[in-house]
């Protein structure tokens, strides 16, 4: 039998205001195994502290019971109290008398009679406590991170600069993502590509960071500190540590009528290609699907020019295995398709296009050398119409779009809006929106601008139908401040469109066994305070695959999740939770029904000799828990019929003696 | 065809045994009456010839028995399987119970087994049963032979049975037969129409009678745990004899949850309730359930299967509309 | 004997006394909520103590009968019943029923014999009240030999007594051996049955009692056989078979002697009559 | 003899998973969201660590109704942990009705850690459906009544 | 003698009824079983009950006591109440017979009282046997359904029964209801019981295990048994179940547990059963290991153990209901025939 002590903790008035705590102590005074029960103000400060640490002193406490605010709250104060004075951190237990108690009830008679059960049944599970002790693990000392934008771009960098070594794998043949797409960035209307490509050059050149392009992870195993990844090096027909990337290839490839990605298809590319001039690695890549000499074995013209002779037609797919301690999810966003929104006439006129694609036709380096000219005839647009919010904030029309706000795209059509006035100051330009939202540093007074400055007609209202007319856009729309309808006959549509996350973010959360929203966004381990790291253990989230966010934003959280990355590889051991699955291999049946509902893969099996009580022995297959995997949900202990399975911790028997308490 | 009697499958286990591919055979042994044949274990040619029976007493499912005797030691053994006893047999692989090299199933057909118990009902003292295509005739102490039709005498299982097919065997005896679309949850239905009350009379009812003696439980081929919770003291649920209601109930839905997606239907638990309490019925609820909710699934009919309670899909019925179904009665 | 008239009702002991003996056995002393003994009993008869709530336990009274004011058991912590023992303090009340079994024929076969005690480990805990029976009516018995072994000298249950006790008591003759060397012991070392055969005993108007676990008793038995020794001049105890303690429950037969009535005391060459299931 | 008898108030048993359910309990306190105090919560790390044995445990003990309350799904923990609760509760709280015990007795419930508003309206609705059944006597064990 | 005849048999229970509690077999989906008597209620035509008529003088499970405890101290309630008169109609011979069973091993001391307190209360109606089963095999035993034990005897023939109290109890039973049935002096009792006799000592040599003898069997007969090689094949399927032990009326061990039912702990006894595993395992070891030491000792308890310790009187009466129960149809019937007829694959 335990020796337990009882701290009821008043917390100013927030639990003395609705429960006598005085009562709460003398009644569980009786409790089977109490030895010792008090009360005091802040049980959760140093002389509260002190409290207990005496008691366990004094009164040789083997388990300790505060009646205080939720264990969420304070339960690793008091475990770490307990072990201050010598006791097992795992022999404490909270009763939540403050959050599921005095501040939900307004009758002292009810809340105190309810905190004396609360009180009774951690006096009932703590008899039943063993003391646990955390299992150890060694850290592999080299993160992962997943994606190549500007998110991985930065936290890589990040780890790298604290002296560990990183690699980054990129499903495309560079890194850079959709930074390096942009023209000009929103506030500052700085160019993208001068802030972008000096950090992928520092990524190239640091000599922790290494690139693994036109990637993808394709499995991972073990658990925080040590992780198995295996990554598929997809072939790129050329050889990376060959090539010098002087593009003579990609100026002779007879195969010249590609959509090229990076312009959005607006132009093309060769079947041998590098994605843009500062591309990294600066590498040629040869689209498989493309290549005449892959798909026939006719041509080879690019062996034929390439002086390094880095062309490689037999590559195959390699794949490689890499252990890791910390792995980073930097996966990024795309914008939503545009083929549910026919009302826009996207898939109708060329001239209807996504603000990521007007993005390309600003730029020095798309497709029209940075003049704005319309895809169908080349003409420059004298009416430009935005629409905003086209796919976000959709809640009646959920199949359609997404119900949340893509955040970046008020402050990128006003960048659009401005920059089309500031070089065309001919063109009308146009921008229906239902809500402008601007906060963010020098975000407002730059959407300001371009409404005052610029001459940007900003119009609240969505627009309802774009139709292609004669080499016009007939525009119907709605004012909804003036309350009428609109026509604008435009030359250009530009439809803001949602941003989602990228396809490959929900098969890697999987392999990850990291949880996402229905959205597919990532889940953070807890919204405000843990808003860089994943629920499971040793995974990160950088950038948008975690929400939409801007690039200050993105490039903040990157380098949080580096840093906690960092605090991780350096730690050389981590203690894991003991509060896990434990299986008594005497009463196991070996049946894997354990093995199948667990989601990390923990639960092992082996053939184990038992000595029986007649002195024959036996064979039997029974389960193995793997300590540092198991994450303690429990589910195989209710998947076990012989109840071998238990959970350190939250013991059957210990949760059956607390709802005995409760329902005493 | 070639009819399978009792002399073939004596003689094929003699050539097996002779030969030795096997050094022991599971059959059943016949007993003081033409009903009480028990399952038994033969070594020799001789015992075999002597004890061995096959016929329309011979339900007991041994399946079960292989766990414990495939680990005595290393030789093979030959056992003799309905239909109905493959799945439970697939199931044991399925859950890792014993190695199906140390096993040579001989599959043998099945016409439906019959019931002593229904044949009291219109015979008492019976002393000798013979059957033939033409019905069942019971030679009585006291009344003379008593005619009867097959179905009148068959157990409820096999009225309701499920499969002629083998999942399993290495050798099979007669032809093969299909699954067979059977009105096994009428019964189930039936109760389900009724409205809460009159459900919670007739399970009081039946689980009243419950003595708890474990035969439900010792003889189910799914129930084969190392150390089953009811006997554990520690599990929470220990109790060796129910006091009273809640105990019958308890330990009842309890080994129906435990035995849910695992339990083939093969319906030994009715057999051998000595209060003839219809077990069978619990665990077909379960498995209703699970076909309506899940998609069919039949445990045993493939080994490896994964069962329904060891799988999800992101769609799955919520509990609060799974039980909507009786509303509309109550 | 005590009131039998409501065998599975108990009394109300109360525990007064705990000692912590070896690292696995405590014994406590108990007596009634008013400070008494709760029953008489015989030497190596048992009684039922149970923790409400956990369950019940038969134990041999390790006390002398001569002692009027309290029982003691010595309780060796191998399940959940002695766990809840062993986790007791002063002051617990538990509730016992008794005496159970018969117990040795102390004043009959015994009375003018040279005894030979021999026990090993926990085994003691039965002997310990006839071997204080026979040093309270020492005048009735002639030379007493005690021979005890345990794993380690920590293991010795006991020690205290037997050393400063025991061992002075005129023509008491006490032999402690332990399993292996330890350091601060430079008495024997080996194992009991062997060491029986060492001291190699007369057989001349002795009895014999063993107490132990079933190994030891085995060879030690052997070694009093080949020392010359009758089965009618050895008795042993199997208490632990005791359930019910009265006979009913079905658990304590031996083919047809049941050890909570015709025993647990049992002489050699009765239990030789017994198959062979105990 | 005069009993003053004090209004039936249902004994109500929660399992609130650790990371949504029991931190969303948390939020209704710390907005004062009040529910009746004859909820009685009990964390356990996800909804699939709730035995079926637990639940009739309740039941024996004298509860009157038992609610399990987990991440939603899709959101759980440790992934999958809900999607099982969900079949495990669907088929035991169907054959609880086969049986003939009263279904709103036991409910499961999805409460995310930010649904605190939600986890007293729950709460609330529960306590009222169980209070108007009464007493729980189709699952009850007679030796644990007081 | 007193008669009632069968269409005033209502009556008959309802004035017994009122007097005491009174128990009939009745049908139910599970067989016949012995139930309250009720207006309305319908006499069973089966031979026998499912269940024992044990279960009135030793049942299933019985509170002994209870315990409240208050931080280390303990309060011992002694929850008996002294028991209320009742009556079992129909019990039959057999089943009179295991009272007799169960009394050497209850009432032997010292004596348990819940089981004296219990039989002291009880009145037994036996009634003899018209049609025996198959499974029948009391006459092994000695005895004669003709003429059954118990405090009042009664046979039914096919319009009355016919009674005939034998103990003092019976005795004031019978008067208490003598308006209702009266004596049946100079009426056609006699001569009808005398013919029923007949009829069931008929039928008695026709039945199967009429041959069936103990001879073989009794107290002196361990070592000729115990080792016997029958036992392995005997054994050798046994699920370890407890029906034969809970439907047998003579099996009666036990288990003390108590039960913590958060108000109070309560001390209950309950049926055991020696086939279990767990029966005789105890933190010190366990003495009957395998399964065949399990059955061994239940079968030797009937046939040599209690006989050896009851004067020779065997612990089976030959009921059968573990030959019609047994999940797999192994009973006491193969053992006494196996058993000492060498070889193992006799069993």
């Amino acid at each position: 039998m335990q020796r337990i002590g009882v701290f009821v903790c008043h917390c100013g008035t927030n639990i003395a205001g609705t429960v006598d705590v005085a009562a709460v102590s003398e009644a569980l005074k009786n409790e089977p195994g109490v030895v010792y029960s008090t009360n005091y103000q802040y049980m959760c400060s140093q002389a509260g502290q002190d409290i207990i640490k005496n008691a366990i002193a004094e009164h040789g406490l083997t388990g300790i019971v505060v009646c205080s605010c939720s264990p969420r709250m304070h339960e690793a104060t008091f475990r770490k109290t307990a072990a201050a004075a010598g006791l097992n951190s795992y022999m404490v237990e909270i009763a939540n008398i403050r959050e599921q108690c005095s501040w939900v009830h307004k009758d002292m008679k009810t809340g105190t009679e309810k905190a004396i059960i609360l009180g009774k049944a951690a006096v009932a599970k703590v008899n039943l406590n063993a003391p646990l002790t955390p299992g150890e693990s060694p850290v592999t000392k080299r993160a992962l991170v997943i994606g190549g934008g500007i998110a991985g771009i930065q936290t890589a960098l990040d780890i790298a600069d604290a002296g560990f070594p990183v690699d980054i794998v990129e499903t495309k043949p560079t890194i850079g993502g959709k930074m390096a797409q942009l023209d000009k960035t929103f506030p500052t209307l700085d160019c993208a590509a001068c802030i972008l490509t000096p950090k992928m050059v520092d990524v190239a050149q640091n000599d922790k960071i290494r690139i693994f392009s036109y990637s993808e992870v394709t499995d991972v195993k073990g658990f925080v500190g040590n992780f198995d990844v295996t990554i598929k090096r997809r072939a790129r027909y050329v050889k990376e540590d060959v090539c010098t990337g002087c593009g003579a290839c990609t100026e002779k490839c007879p195969q010249k009528k590609i959509p090229n990605e990076f312009n959005l298809g607006m132009d093309n590319r060769r079947a041998i290609y590098i994605p843009f001039a500062q591309a990294v690695p600066k590498v040629a890549t040869i689209d498989l699907d493309h290549c005449n000499m892959l798909k026939n074995g006719k041509c080879g013209v690019c062996a034929k020019v390439c002086a390094a002779g880095a062309i490689d037609y037999n590559a195959k797919d390699e794949y490689i295995e890499e252990k890791y301690g910390a792995i980073v999810a930097a996966t990024g966003f795309n914008p939503i398709s545009m083929d549910k929104f026919d009302e826009f006439a996207y898939s109708q006129s060329k001239d209807v296009i996504t603000s990521l694609e007007f993005e390309r036709l600003t730029n020095a380096a798309g497709p029209t050398g940075g003049k704005l000219l319309r895809p169908s005839d080349g003409e420059h647009p004298r009416t430009i119409v935005f629409v905003q919010c086209v796919g976000s904030r959709c809640d009646s029309c959920a199949q359609k779009g997404k119900e949340y706000c893509s955040k970046i795209c008020c402050m990128y059509t006003a960048k659009h809006a401005m920059l089309t006035r500031d070089k065309y100051p001919d063109t009308d330009v146009y921008v229906f929106y239902i809500d402008v939202r601007t906060p963010g540093k020098n975000f407002d007074e730059f959407y300001r601008r371009a409404v005052e400055e610029y001459g940007v007609h900003y119009i609240k209202g969505m627009v309802g139908k774009v139709s292609p007319e004669g080499g016009k856009l007939m525009v119907q729309a709605s004012d909804l401040i003036d309350n009428k309808q609109l026509r604008i006959e435009a030359d250009l549509v530009v439809l803001a469109a949602a941003i989602e996350p990228d396809r490959s973010a929900r098969p890697l959360a999987t392999m990850l066994t990291a949880s996402m929203d229905t959205n597919d966004f990532f889940t953070e381990a807890h919204p405000k305070l843990r808003p860089v790291e994943s629920p499971t253990a040793g995974v990160f989230l950088s950038g948008t695959c975690q929400g939409p966010k801007d690039i200050p934003e993105t490039v903040a959280q990157a380098g949080a999740a580096a840093s906690k990355v960092i605090g991780l590889l350096a730690k050389d051991k981590l203690m894991g939770n003991p509060c896990v699955a434990h299986s008594d291999e005497n009463m196991c049946n070996g049946c894997s029904t354990c093995e199948n509902v667990c989601p990390y893969g923990a639960i092992t099996y082996e053939e184990k000799e038992f000595r029986m009580p007649d002195r024959t022995t036996r064979i039997r297959r029974v389960a193995r828990v793997n300590e540092a995997v198991c994450q303690g949900c429990g589910c195989c202990t209710v998947a076990c019929m012989s109840g071998a399975m238990n959970l350190k911790g939250f013991k059957n028997e210990q949760i059956l003696a607390e709802v005995d308490a409760i329902c005493r | 065809m070639q009819e399978i009697t009792r002399d073939t499958l004596i003689s094929r286990a003699k050539e097996l045994l002779a030969s030795g591919e096997v050094d022991r055979v599971y059959g059943w042994k016949r007993g003081e009456f033409c009903y009480d044949v028990t399952p038994a274990l033969f070594t020799d040619a001789e015992s075999l010839e002597k004890d061995f029976e096959w016929g329309d007493f011979c339900g007991a499912n041994l399946s079960k028995y292989l766990v414990e005797e495939t680990r005595k030691s290393e030789g093979k053994i030959l056992v003799f399987m309905k239909p109905c006893d493959t799945y439970s047999f697939n199931q044991l692989l399925t859950e890792h119970r014993f190695d199906r090299e140390k096993v040579y199933v001989i599959g043998t057909p099945c016409a439906g087994m019959l019931d002593p118990k229904r044949i009291r009902d219109h015979a008492e003292s019976f002393t000798s049963v013979v059957s033939d295509e033409n019905g069942v005739t019971v030679s009585t102490l006291f009344d003379g032979d008593v005619k009867l039709d097959r179905s009148e005498v068959m157990p409820d299982r096999c009225l309701n049975c499920k499969s002629k097919k083998h999942v399993a065997y290495d050798e099979l005896f007669g032809e093969d037969g299909g699954t067979i679309a059977s009105g096994r949850f009428d019964e189930v239905e039936k109760i389900e129409k009724m409205t809460p009350d009159e459900r919670f009379e007739f399970w009081r009812g039946e689980l009243s009678r419950c003595i708890r003696c474990n035969a439900c439980r010792d003889v189910c081929p799914a129930c084969t745990c190392e150390k089953c919770v009811f006997d554990n003291p520690n599990s929470g649920v220990e109790n060796k004899a129910a006091e009273n209601s809640f105990e019958e109930q308890m330990f009842h839905i309890i080994r129906a949850f435990h035995v849910a997606g695992r339990c083939t239907d093969c319906g030994e638990c009715s057999r051998v309730c000595p209060q003839q309490i219809p077990l069978h019925l619990l665990n077909r609820k379960f498995i209703k359930d699970i076909d309506g909710f899940y998609g069919e699934y039949q445990a045993g009919a493939e080994v490896g299967s994964r069962a329904p309670l060891v799988d999800y899909t992101t769609e799955d019925i919520e509990p609060s509309d799974a039980v909507k179904g009786g509303d509309e009665n109550a | 004997m005590a009131d039998m008239k409501e065998p599975l009702i108990p009394a109300i002991g109360e525990v007064v006394d705990i000692r912590m003996d070896t690292p696995d056995i405590k014994t406590f002393r108990v007596v009634t909520p008013d400070g008494k003994k709760a029953f008489d009993h015989r030497p190596g008869q048992c009684a039922m103590l149970s923790v409400p709530g956990v369950g019940e336990g038969m134990f041999s009274i390790t006390s002398s009968p001569t002692n009027t004011e309290y029982m003691e058991f010595s309780i060796k912590k191998c399940g959940c019943v002695t766990e809840w023992l062993h986790s007791m303090e002063v002051g617990q009340q538990i509730t016992i029923r008794g005496p159970y079994g018969n117990p040795f024929p102390v004043d009959d076969e015994f009375a003018g014999k040279n005894m030979l005690f021999i026990a090993g480990g926990v085994g003691l805990a039965p002997l310990r009240s006839v071997i204080n029976y026979c040093r309270h009516y020492r005048d009735r018995y002639g030379r007493i030999d005690i021979v005890y072994g345990s794993r380690s000298k920590d293991d010795l249950l006991d020690y205290q007594e037997i050393i400063n006790e025991w061992a002075v008591d005129e023509d008491v003759h006490v032999h402690l051996t332990i399993d292996r060397e330890q350091e601060g012991w430079d008495g024997h070392v080996g194992f009991v049955p062997n060491y029986v055969k060492e001291l190699g005993f007369d057989t001349e108007n002795r009895i014999a009692v063993l107490c132990g676990p079933p190994i030891m008793i085995k060879f030690t038995l052997a070694g009093l056989c080949e020392l010359g020794f009758e089965k009618t001049q050895m008795y042993t105890t199997l208490e632990l078979r005791m359930k019910c303690g009265i006979g009913k429950c079905g658990r304590c037969n031996v083919g047809s002697k049941y050890v909570c009535k015709d025993g647990p005391v049992f002489r050699f060459d009765q239990l030789d009559e017994l198959p062979d299931e105990y | 003899m005069s009993i003053s008898k004090e209004p039936y108030r249902p004994l109500i048993v929660a399992f609130c998973c650790n990371w949504c359910s029991y931190a969303g309990a948390d939020l209704a306190g710390n907005n004062r969201l009040a529910y009746p105090a004859d909820v009685k919560i009990i964390r356990v790390p996800c909804s699939c660590r709730v035995n079926p044995t637990f639940i009739l445990r309740a039941f024996q003990r004298g509860a009157d109704g038992v609610i399990l309350c987990g991440c939603h799904p899709g959101d759980c923990h440790y992934t999958s942990g809900n999607y099982y609760t969900r079949r495990r509760m669907a088929l035991l709280f169907s054959m609880l009705d086969y049986l003939g015990i009263e279904r709103e007795r036991t409910r499961v419930e999805w409460v995310s850690a930010a649904e605190g508003a939600k986890f007293a309206a729950t709460m609330n609705d529960f306590c009222e459906t169980v209070a108007s059944l009464g007493e729980n006597k189709r699952l009850e064990d007679l030796r644990c009544k007081k | 003698m007193r008669k009632i005849t069968l269409d005033r048999l209502d009556e008959f229970f309802a004035a017994v009824a009122g007097k005491l509690k009174l128990y009939i077999p009745v049908d139910t989906a599970g067989g016949a079983q012995f139930q309250q008597w009720r207006a309305g209620a319908k006499m069973s035509d089966a031979l026998n009950t499912t269940r024992s008529a044990k279960d009135f003088f030793f049942p299933q499970t019985e509170n002994l006591m209870e315990f409240k405890t208050e931080g280390k101290k303990i309060e011992i309630i002694d929850v008996r109440r002294e028991n209320e008169d009742f009556a079992i109609f129909g019990v039959r011979a057999c089943d009179v017979r295991s009272f007799d069973v169960l009394d050497r091993a209850f009432l032997s001391e010292p004596a348990d009282t819940y089981y004296q307190n219990r039989r002291e209360h009880g009145v037994i109606f036996s009634l003899a046997c018209s049609k025996p089963a198959e499974t029948c095999f009391c006459g092994t035993f000695g005895i004669d359904p003709a003429n059954p034990k118990g405090d009042i005897v009664c046979y039914k023939t096919d319009d009355a029964i016919y009674m005939e109290a034998k103990t003092e109890k019976g005795a004031n039973l019978m008067d208490s209801v003598s308006d209702i049935v009266a004596e049946d002096e100079g009426g056609d009792g006699e001569s009808a019981v005398n013919a029923q006799k007949e009829i069931i000592s008929e039928r008695m040599k026709k039945l199967p295990l009429a041959s069936l003898s103990t001879d073989k069997f009794g107290g002196d007969k361990t070592a000729k048994f115990f080792d016997d090689p029958a036992w392995k094949s005997l054994s050798e399927s046994c699920l370890g179940c407890g029906t034969c032990t809970f439907v047998c009326p003579t099996c009666q061990c036990y288990d003390i547990k108590d039960f913590n039912a958060g108000n109070g702990i309560k001390r209950f006894r309950c049926w055991d059963s020696c086939m279990y595993s767990e029966f005789t395992k105890m933190s010190a070891g366990q003495p009957r290991l395998t399964q065949l030491e399990r059955f061994r000792q239940r079968f030797m308890h009937k046939l040599v153990y209690y006989p050896a310790n009851n004067d020779g009187m065997f612990s089976c009466v030959g009921c059968g209901r573990c030959l019609s129960k047994c999940p797999i149809q192994m009973n006491i019937v193969k053992v006494m025939k196996n058993l000492g007829e060498g070889g193992e694959n006799n069993g």
